[in-house]
């Protein structure tokens, strides 16, 4: 199975990549969220600054990235988070 | 006869009154509102002025997360009556307030405390980032150390 | 250029401005700003309405009560900057303000605990007295818990 | 030795004598803040009402009505405080 996503970028993500948001197709799923973030290097290799300083939302919800397993849909928006600075 | 509690977040790209915030939790079975208000300090980063921030957010889910603090609050404090955020976005001059909240409560205790737990809270898990704007053009991405 | 702390207390026969309040400790070197204001509930008491309150101050001993209180509030936390405190006299109607105050500190906790602490202090030991008017026309002096 | 006072009354202390203040000539210095209670009893004795409920402020210090001695000089004001309900 895979999926069609959009992938928002915000903060330092949105600079490093230099986009608001791009379309991922085919997304195998279920993936795991730490592979979703391999793939997401792998088609932004400057996002590694942020490694181990970012989390995912799937569907405005928090992923760590990590072993955690997400069933991803397409039109589904995956979000980075880099660390939040709100307030 | 009963009042509906009400949850309000509003981004905004336009000075924060606290008087509006005030307002809209305004009940006549409250005997208190506790508030709170985030300003930019005037500050100094390595030798270089902080003339602003410029804050973003993931908007539709900035609302999600809102509610569910909501929930969380409601669960610790039920006697919480209307809770009310208006969070500045984009350009935020040194010295304006980028963050106004307001809780209404018919005893000051609750809100007091609700207070303090949903202005941490909001900045450990509602998606907002800021960046410091320094008098040399350069910016850096703000982290919240909670 | 260090900025003076300011203690002020305003007794006030018109409505008061939260604005007003908060605008009065705004200060460049501070991040927070902590408030409470406590309003008239709509309320019954033996089946009547009350409908609004009366106060009375002894007025130049509210001043020397709240120089104490701030004196002590600023042992308790160093950093607190500006405090201000503006309370109604007269008649005030159900679902006014009574009183806002509100304390400006460089970081959140120092104000937040300091307004806790300024408006349960204030209930306790500056003179104001309040009483409830009811419907009937009746009145009643109220006594404050703590 | 004795003082003229300038006593002021409030909230139902005011209700009770129909004064917001009024003036005690010779009350004896020192006295004990109960001995001054009781004097002001004598002289309005619808305060009695308050009895147990109310404190004295001896120029802007609150002393508890009991054996404390405060010491009266002439214009000093000494306030019938009741129970406090501000804020």
């Amino acid at each position: 199975m895979s999926a069609q996503v959009t992938v928002l970028y915000f903060a330092k993500s949105a600079e490093l990549t230099g986009l608001k948001e791009e379309e991922l197709v085919a997304v195998p799923t279920p993936i795991s969220s730490g592979d979703l973030w391999a793939l997401l290097l792998r088609k932004q290799p400057r996002l590694k600054e942020l490694q181990g300083h970012v989390v995912l939302a799937v569907r405005q919800q928090y992923v760590a990235i990590g072993d955690e397993q997400v069933t991803l849909a397409d039109g589904d928006e995956v979000a980075v988070v880099p660390p939040l600075s709100g307030g | 006869m009963t009042e509906e509690p009400r949850d309000v977040f509003r981004l905004s790209r336009d000075w924060l009154s606290v008087q509006e915030v005030v307002d809209s939790v305004s009940s006549p079975s409250c005997g208190a509102v506790s508030v709170f208000l985030g300003t930019t300090r005037e500050d100094r980063v390595d030798g270089r002025k902080v003339i602003g921030l410029e804050y973003e957010a993931y908007e539709p889910m900035v609302q999600s997360q809102f509610s569910r603090l909501c929930a969380d609050m409601r669960s610790r404090w039920p006697a919480l009556m209307h809770v009310c955020i208006h969070h500045r976005l984009g350009w935020v001059k040194v010295g304006e307030a980028s963050v106004v909240m307001a809780i209404s409560s018919p005893h000051r205790h609750a809100g007091q405390q609700a207070v303090q737990y949903c202005i941490s809270q909001l900045k450990a898990s509602v998606p907002i980032w800021k960046k410091e704007v320094y008098d040399t053009q350069e910016a850096s991405w703000k982290e919240n150390p909670e």
